[in-house]
């Protein structure tokens, strides 16, 4: 029997061998060029309005405008655009020479029919049905107006975001957002999604053969995606993919210098528009005390988080909030570690340590002990400021969840202390300059809605009505003067998005909204000699 | 039982030694677990630089919070037991009560009994574990209490299936007729004689309840705050200390794990294999 | 035939109680399922929200809720799902298919394997090789599937280079499923083969002393016969039991599986549905589960009618 | 004949609590066509013997001596000679008949399977030669009985199951291990009527191990009483009750229903602490001095052979 | 008559099975007998027709679904619970798994001493009582620290009677006390259980398919088949009876 155990087992080793040396000869092929993504984003359904592949679908389905390497919003599929009747009529001029992968022209007609079919169908899109009046086209101008009811100073930057749709294909579809095509979603842009392979977890992008523009050396894309970064990590170190993508996200930093090392890749560093943040409870005693936030701030060692969560790819952050990449950044002064001010400064606004327990009490004697509401990636932030706040006598219980009950506790203002972070999206919506996060007039998932002073809300009414760039510095400079002053959130680190890319392309792009993931990245890569 | 076999029996001593292995191995823990505060070379909370390799003083150097790994992983013993034992204790309290009520007195209250204990098992327990781990956010008292809820099914069908075997054995029967009360039977008739049933049951349940923490910390639901043994593994993948290759972060808890499971695992498979009593069935 | 009564409307009040409890569980929870529709920067009006509160049935009472929820079950609509946008139980049916994929070969795999080599050492218990293949199984049995799977996904698929890192397939043909498919089936196989190797051979060690198996002896069979004609069949009875019991057990094994592998099956199904609290997905993952572990049990309640004639007899 | 012959065999088991010497210098000799009954109390020792013969034992029995099988010394085979010579030279029955069957497996299959494991004969003929042993044993509907499973069947049925399986191929020795332990008197009286019958039918010699005298007086034609892993006294059946030698074959005799019971005094040795000398000095009413010191050999006298120093 | 004597008056047991179901198996129908003090009755019969349930039926372990069991003329079923364990304390059982009657896990000296415990015996009075009883029933104190499967199946069955002594029963029910045991032992016990009975007046019912020993240890014997009584008288028109029905191979052999 031991005989017949060990052949068995032979013949186990046997057929692993062999199959795992086929599958290794397999031989690349190289008549066509093929840039392999690797991305933690997953896609859930093959629906084109799903969050992520909405993401990946910005070079197949062109948006209006799109905003370029500094930040500043530029046509897209509009090759310019213009806002008159105090932001009431936005008029794109639709570049003429896009066609649809199947062949057809894109017209005026597809954006006219895109916007109306967001605004009724696509629930995200609220804000465009509340206001959305009319849209005309405007054939002899190529062009087509959008008309609201009020002025909205945001169009631009909101068409960012908004992947145009061919007419001809979408018209037929009453359900979009339960809508499921596996194959061949018809895009303008130079490639469109040819398959999205939920088994396989690729989504195949191929050139769009009706692309009249700039001609890419790339003949596909595909976007490989992976539910675990150790995976993704050493399918890079393999070599097996060419570039790292993530929505809003860098690639873990302790894992770059090993991937460095391989001598395979190089990286982009750019500063993130986005932030992590300690955020408040501003309803609840002590945090809606000014005095207890500003004390709090120095007793914050930014620099050993910036080293320790971000391992030397981030800065230490200023009062303003805001980090330099955005437009119209004001330097506000720096934040500070300084744990004898703190001490000072908590003592001087009440805050001692009466009974001598080693816990500080607030005005009315009860120790101060806080709840900090974390998601599992900012625990290890979480245990830092902990640690920190108990230098001064604070003392903070950490609450880990995962994100959806983070999302319903912070809803239900179930906590004193969070930790969080802002998107590049994030820190444009509403007012800009990360308002977004924190007026109780909104709602949504990443935003604590928690700031109602009216100071605040007038800045961001201000903003909200201008388009005029000088009115909106000033606006800016309040907000961030507002921030500095009032510390509603505390930025624990500006840091680095790192995209680490195989050396074999250059010419990679980034703009601030989407990274790498745009036209312009796959228009110029070239073949690295 | 017959008499041939019986007279063999008597005969045959058992040649399984296996588990002293397994018992030096948990006692080795056991030792570590209680002797943390003194054997450990540094205060697991201290922060040092972060992420060094294994080094004369840190000898298997450092997280990435520049936490001692090895004063987490002595440190780390005592929470993962404590979660082991404890949900241990309250699953075989439960499973012992449950199974000794329900093979004593049989009838109405058997039937009812079994039949939750059936639909129990039928439940996808670590899952379940997961989604209530979600809900009551991760605490480690509460996972605790959780796997210590949802493990006693299998301890209660063993513990009913013996208690059945020997309620109707003469003695039991005796000391009925002698006008013993039915506490006393359970806890001094029965009980005595489940017990080589209960104790290997009670080591495996452990070794279910650690490798479970281990499973629930891995996805992240763990509690974050208690440095068990799951949890260093959690920040250990989540920081990259695969991807890194840094061997001394990410294998001394997962081995760790390993040796605890096996050692009450090898007490426990050579106690019921000792008495001939498979797994945990009828 | 009462026996039989009895273990029908046992299972069926465990169907009943496991199906309530997924009714149950998910409302208790925290996070409201509608935040989760969206992405995490869009904003949405109250009145959109309400609209899909209405549509998927969260703004009824309980009580209704629960009673429409029945009424799903029956017509084997388990609800629709806003984040993998579609039917659930067409959801689930194409996760499905991948899982059983992993699991059917694992598990035929690790029963033979696990079987043959358990009973092996069950007789032979006292040889000392035998007692260090017990150990090395018990070591596989101790350690968490995430654990194993990331050390071979480090060792085979990365130090190795032989197997690839994720997923079902690349392209999709028969050998490139293989492919993808060897590693995590190993796996599975591995950890189940010493589970199995461990019931079986405490199974045998218990048989073994039974009179029978003397007289099988006294009968003049070697001890090969006695094991495989006489041992075997009588002490595999509680491994199928048990393999039928712990089926979600199984289950989960396969999901961190799944996890670390990026395959798109039930596991990682339930797991982004947790996370997205998608109660219909959840639902119906849950269902489907404990149908199957039914069903499993309700199987082997028949096998054992047909391998176990005491059984059936005292029906 | 002699066809089996024991020469001094000594069997002892290492355990927990101390060696066990379970058989004494056991020598006695089975012959053709012979029942002999092997009697004595629970734990002397009987048992070990039978299984000896069969080489059954647990791996810690240590065996000496010789056991003669036509010529050939069973304790020198290989396993798989031993294999050969289990149930198709020298079958057993055990006591516990239900016990002894497979629960899984029919009736028929249980007792073809030494023709296809021996015999290497197909299925279809084993199943013939099975129901035509079943017609011959007594059984009226041998094809019903062959599809039933052992549950499904009284004590004294699978006793008789047990009976045809060690009569499939006509074995020269039947050991039967207390046959009638534990059943009625009405299934024992059934048994002894099956021993009979087989006795006729068939040519092989039977060894019964029993620790009923009166089975004993039924059956055999010889009887060897052991106390305490040691044989006292070997006679003819018909002389040990008329005459029985050693003391303590008079005081078992006494105690029968028979002869009202009478009580013997003191009980028999535990088998760790064994008395010096003669086991059964202690209780023994003719005591003399040697018998505490030294173990007496085995007389032969006209009726037999007995281990007495009375009988010096 | 009836204040010394236990009577089992017209009972009937059956069992159901099932919630739901009717299917009843009757075990004992119409059972009645008397057990007086001072004199054996000998209950005989193939196994399997509710010799044992008889047994448990009048130990009060189970209850009879008709019919009556009076000890000393009290209706055992019709009374509270306390003064039904009064009344049961009265009557106490010999098993005939001697081995099994006690705690595998316990000396002998811990079952002992809990009885006396029970009894409500201290420590001083119980130690002389069992010392004595043990004298009583052939035993020395050299086995009150062993295990029962350390001492034979003889001394066990002694143990046995000693702790039924300790609690000082009338009646004493014996189920086969020497089915299990070796003949010179079974001899031994019987005397033993004679001895006692003329010393401490116990009525016993003798539970056995063992002719020969009813026959020389009842004053009336009680042949049970398939769950009635077939014969009741004494012992000596059932040794006429058995051997008129021996002709018909009804029980046994001689």
């Amino acid at each position: 029997m031991n005989k017949g155990l060990s052949i068995v087992l032979m013949s186990i080793l046997c057929i692993s061998l062999i199959v795992g040396c086929v599958n290794q000869g397999t031989p690349e092929k190289t008549t066509t060029t093929t840039i392999k993504i690797g991305s933690p984003n997953t896609i859930k359904a093959a629906n084109f309005f799903d969050t992520n592949l909405g993401v990946f679908s910005k070079i197949s389905n062109l948006t209006l405008t799109k905003m370029d390497e500094n930040g500043k919003i530029i046509g897209n599929m509009a090759t310019k655009y213009e806002a008159s009747n105090n932001d009431k009529v936005w008029k794109f001029y639709i570049n003429p020479e896009l066609y649809w992968s199947d062949g057809k022209k894109v017209t005026p007609e597809d954006v006219k029919f895109s916007v109306e079919y967001y605004a009724n169908k696509i629930p995200y899109a609220g804000w465009i049905k509340q206001r959305l009046k009319a849209v005309t086209v405007i054939p002899e101008e190529n062009a087509v107006e959008i008309l609201f009811t009020e002025p909205y100073t945001r169009t631009n930057l909101e068409f960012t975001t908004y992947n145009i749709l061919p007419k001809h294909v979408w018209e037929s579809i009453q359900d979009p957002m339960n809508y499921i095509q596996i194959d061949n979603y018809v895009g303008c842009g130079p490639f469109f999604i040819s398959n999205v392979n939920l088994d396989s977890q690729i989504v195949t992008l191929k050139k769009n053969p009706y692309w009249k523009g700039k001609q890419s050396v790339v003949d596909t894309i595909e976007i490989h995606m992976y539910k675990t970064n150790d995976a993704l990590a050493l399918d890079l170190e393999n070599g097996t993919l060419d570039v790292y993508y993530k929505y809003a996200g860098s690639y873990p930093y302790s894992n770059i210098q090993k991937l460095i090392d391989t001598g395979k890749y190089a990286t982009i560093k750019k500063m993130n528009v986005g932030l992590i943040f300690l955020g408040m409870n501003l309803q609840r005693q002590p945090m809606s005390d000014v005095n207890f936030r500003n004390a709090i701030s120095y007793a914050i060692n930014y620099d050993e988080i910036a080293k320790i969560d971000a391992l030397g790819y981030g800065t230490a952050p200023n009062r303003g909030f805001v980090p330099p990449t955005m437009e119209f950044y004001k330097e506000t002064p720096k934040l500070e570690y300084n744990l004898e001010k703190a001490k000072q400064l908590l003592n001087e606004a009440g805050y001692k340590d009466g009974n001598g327990n080693g816990i500080l009490e607030t005005t009315d004697g009860k120790d101060i002990k806080l709840i900090m509401l974390l998601r599992p990636e900012y625990v290890r932030s979480g245990e830092l400021v902990q640690d920190y706040l108990k230098k001064v006598g604070i003392e903070t219980t950490l609450k880990s969840v995962d994100s959806s009950t983070w999302i319903s506790l912070k809803d239900k203002y179930y906590y004193d202390l969070t930790i969080t972070r802002t998107t590049p999206w994030g820190m444009l919506m509403h007012a800009q300059w990360g308002s977004g996060y924190f007026d109780s007039r909104r709602t949504g998932e990443g935003v604590l809605h928690n700031l109602s002073d009216p100071e605040f809300l007038k800045i961001c009414d201000n903003i909200l009505s201008t388009t005029d760039s000088g009115k909106l510095k000033i606006y800016a400079y309040d907000l961030q003067d507002y921030y500095s002053d009032n510390l509603p959130g505390i930025t624990l680190y500006w840091n680095e998005n790192i995209t680490p890319y195989s050396k074999k392309f250059s010419g990679w792009y980034v703009d601030p909204l989407f990274g790498i993931y745009n036209t312009e990245t796959f228009l110029n890569l070239q073949k690295a000699s | 039982m017959t008499h041939h076999i019986e007279e063999l029996k008597k005969y045959a001593i058992s040649k399984l030694n296996l588990n002293a292995i397994g018992i030096t191995i948990f006692l080795l823990f056991l030792f570590i677990a209680i002797a943390a505060g003194i054997i450990s070379p540094y205060n697991p909370w201290i922060r040092f630089e972060p992420y060094i390799p294994p080094n004369s003083s840190h000898f298997l150097g450092t997280n990435d919070m520049g936490n001692d790994i090895l004063s987490e992983l002595l440190f780390g013993a005592r929470v993962s037991l404590i979660v082991g034992f404890g949900a241990s204790i309250i699953a075989t309290v439960l499973g012992v009560i449950i199974g000794i009520v329900s093979g004593y007195y049989r009838g109405m209250m058997d039937e009812i009994l079994m039949a939750i204990t059936d639909i129990y098992l039928m439940i996808p327990r670590i899952p379940l574990i997961i989604i209530l781990a979600a809900l009551m956010r991760p605490n480690f008292w509460l996972i605790m209490l959780l796997i210590g809820f949802l493990w006693w099914p299998t301890t209660a069908r063993v513990v009913r299936s013996s208690t059945m075997q020997i309620r109707d054995a003469s003695f039991i029967l005796s000391v009925k007729s002698l006008g013993f009360s039915d506490k006393h039977i359970i806890l001094s008739e029965i009980l005595p004689n489940i017990n080589h049933v209960i104790i290997p049951k009670f080591m495996l349940t452990i070794a279910s309840a650690m490798f479970s923490e281990a499973s629930i910390s891995f996805l992240g639901l763990g509690d974050p705050t208690m440095k068990s043994w799951g949890m260093m593994l959690n920040f250990a993948f989540m920081k990259g200390g695969l991807i890194n290759e840094m061997w001394w972060w990410y294998l001394p808890p997962g081995l760790c794990i390993v040796a605890v499971v096996f050692s009450l695992m090898l007490i426990g498979f050579s106690l019921e294999e000792k008495e001939n009593i498979v797994l945990g069935l009828e | 035939m009462k026996m039989r009564s009895k273990k029908i409307a046992r299972y069926l009040i465990a169907l009943f109680v496991i199906f309530s409890l997924n009714f149950i569980i998910p409302r208790l929870m925290p996070g409201d399922p509608i935040t989760n529709l969206l992405g995490e920067d869009y904003v949405m009006t109250e009145e959109s929200l309400q609209e899909l509160r209405e549509k998927m049935g969260l703004d009824e009472s309980l009580p209704i809720q629960y009673l429409n929820y029945w009424n799903g079950v029956f017509r084997f609509d388990f609800g629709y799902s806003y984040h993998f946008k579609g039917p659930v139980s067409s959801i689930i049916l194409s996760r499905m298919k991948w899982t059983l994929l992993l699991l059917i070969p694992s598990i035929l795999f690790s029963a033979i394997l696990g079987s043959l080599m358990g009973s092996i050492s069950g007789q032979k218990s006292s040889s000392n090789s035998y007692k260090t293949l017990t150990l090395i199984e018990l070591a596989f049995y101790s350690t968490p599937t995430f654990f194993l799977s990331l050390i071979f996904l480090y060792i085979f698929s990365f130090k190795l280079g032989l197997f690839p890192i994720k997923g079902f397939y690349y392209s999709g043909g028969i050998l490139d499923i293989l492919h993808h498919f060897f590693l995590p089936i190993s796996i599975m196989t591995i950890f189940l083969t010493s589970r199995n190797y461990m019931i079986m051979r405490g199974s045998v060690i218990q048989e073994k002393s039974k009179l029978y198996v003397v007289y099988a002896k006294a009968k003049g069979l070697s001890d090969r016969q006695v094991l495989f004609k006489h041992i075997f069949k009588n002490a595999s009875l509680p491994l199928l039991t048990l393999l039928a019991l712990d089926f979600g057990f199984i289950l989960s094994g396969a999901l961190f599986i799944e996890i670390i592998f990026s395959m798109n099956g039930m596991g990682n199904l339930i797991y982004e549905a947790l996370l997205s609290r998608d109660y219909p997905v959840l639902y119906g993952s849950f269902m489907i589960i404990s149908i199957m572990a039914v069903l499993a049990n309700a199987f082997v309640d028949f096998l054992y009618g047909i391998i176990d004639p005491r059984i059936s007899d005292s029906v | 004949m002699k066809i089996l012959e024991i020469q001094d065999l000594n069997v002892k088991f290492t355990t927990p609590i101390g060696e066990v010497y379970a058989v004494n210098n056991a020598s006695f000799s089975l012959n053709a066509n012979e029942t002999l009954a092997l009697v004595g109390e629970t734990g002397c020792g009987k048992s070990v013997i039978a299984n000896t013969i069969i080489r059954l034992l647990p791996q810690n029995a240590e065996i000496s001596g010789n056991i003669f099988y036509k010529g050939n010394n069973l304790l020198k085979m290989s396993d798989r000679e031993m294999e050969k010579t289990r149930q198709q030279e020298i079958a057993i029955i055990f006591q516990n008949p239900t016990l002894s069957l497979n629960p899984l497996y029919k009736i028929g299959d249980q007792i073809s399977e030494p023709l296809l494991v021996h015999k290497k004969i197909n299925k279809k003929e084993a199943f013939t030669k099975t129901k035509k042993l079943l017609k011959t044993m007594g059984f009226q509907n041998p094809s019903k009985f062959t599809g039933m499973y052992p549950h499904q069947l009284s004590g004294g049925m699978n006793q008789r199951v047990l009976l045809s399986i060690s009569l499939t191929l006509n074995p020269s020795i039947i050991i039967a291990d207390e046959p009638t332990k534990g059943l009625d008197n009405e299934l024992v009286r059934d048994i002894i009527e099956e021993f009979k019958t087989v006795n006729k039918i068939n040519n092989s010699s039977l060894l019964l191990i029993t620790h009923d005298l009166s089975i004993a007086r039924e059956l055999s034609d010889r009887i060897i009483i052991m106390y305490s892993g040691d044989i006292v006294e070997i006679t003819k059946t018909e002389s040990f009750f008329k005459n029985p030698l050693h003391p303590y074959s008079k005081i078992l005799l006494n105690s029968l229903p028979e002869r009202g019971f009478n009580p013997p005094k003191g009980n028999s040795p535990s088998m760790v602490n064994i008395p010096k000398g003669c086991k059964f000095h202690p209780r023994c009413p003719h005591k003399k001095k040697i018998c505490s010191e030294k173990t007496p050999p085995i007389y032969s006298i006209d009726e037999g052979d007995v281990r007495c120093y009375l009988f010096q | 008559m009836l204040l010394i004597s236990v009577v089992v008056d017209c009972v009937s047991k059956s069992y159901s099975y099932g919630l739901f179901s009717k299917r009843y198996d009757k075990i004992l129908s119409d059972i009645s007998l008397e057990i007086t003090k001072g004199k054996t009755v000998g209950l005989i019969g193939p196994s399997g027709v509710g010799k044992t349930t008889l047994a448990k039926i009048i130990m009060g372990l189970e209850k009879p679904t008709s019919g009556k069991i009076l000890i000393e003329g009290t209706d055992i079923w019709h009374i509270s619970s306390e003064d039904r364990n009064i009344s049961l304390k009265k009557i106490k059982m010999v098993f005939q798994d001697s081995q099994g009657s006690l705690n595998p896990k316990k000396t002998i000296k811990q079952s002992l001493y809990e009885t006396a415990n029970l009894m409500g015996l201290d420590v001083f009075k119980g130690e002389s009582l069992i010392l004595e009883l043990l004298d009583r029933v052939g035993l020395s104190s050299d086995i009150f620290c062993r295990y029962p499967h350390q001492i034979s199946g003889g001394q066990n069955q002694r143990v046995a009677l000693a702790r039924i002594l300790l609690v000082k029963p009338e009646y004493v029910i014996l189920d086969e006390p020497t089915s299990a045991l070796d003949i010179a032992v079974q001899a031994q016990i019987l005397e033993l259980l004679n001895n006692l009975q003329k010393e401490n007046n116990f009525g016993y019912l003798l539970i056995s398919h063992n002719i020969p020993l009813i026959e020389f240890m009842s004053d009336k014997v009680v042949v049970l088949d398939k769950g009635s009584i077939i014969f009741q008288g004494d012992t000596k028109e059932f040794t006429k009876f058995n051997s008129l029905k021996n002709k018909n191979n009804f029980i046994g052999y001689k």
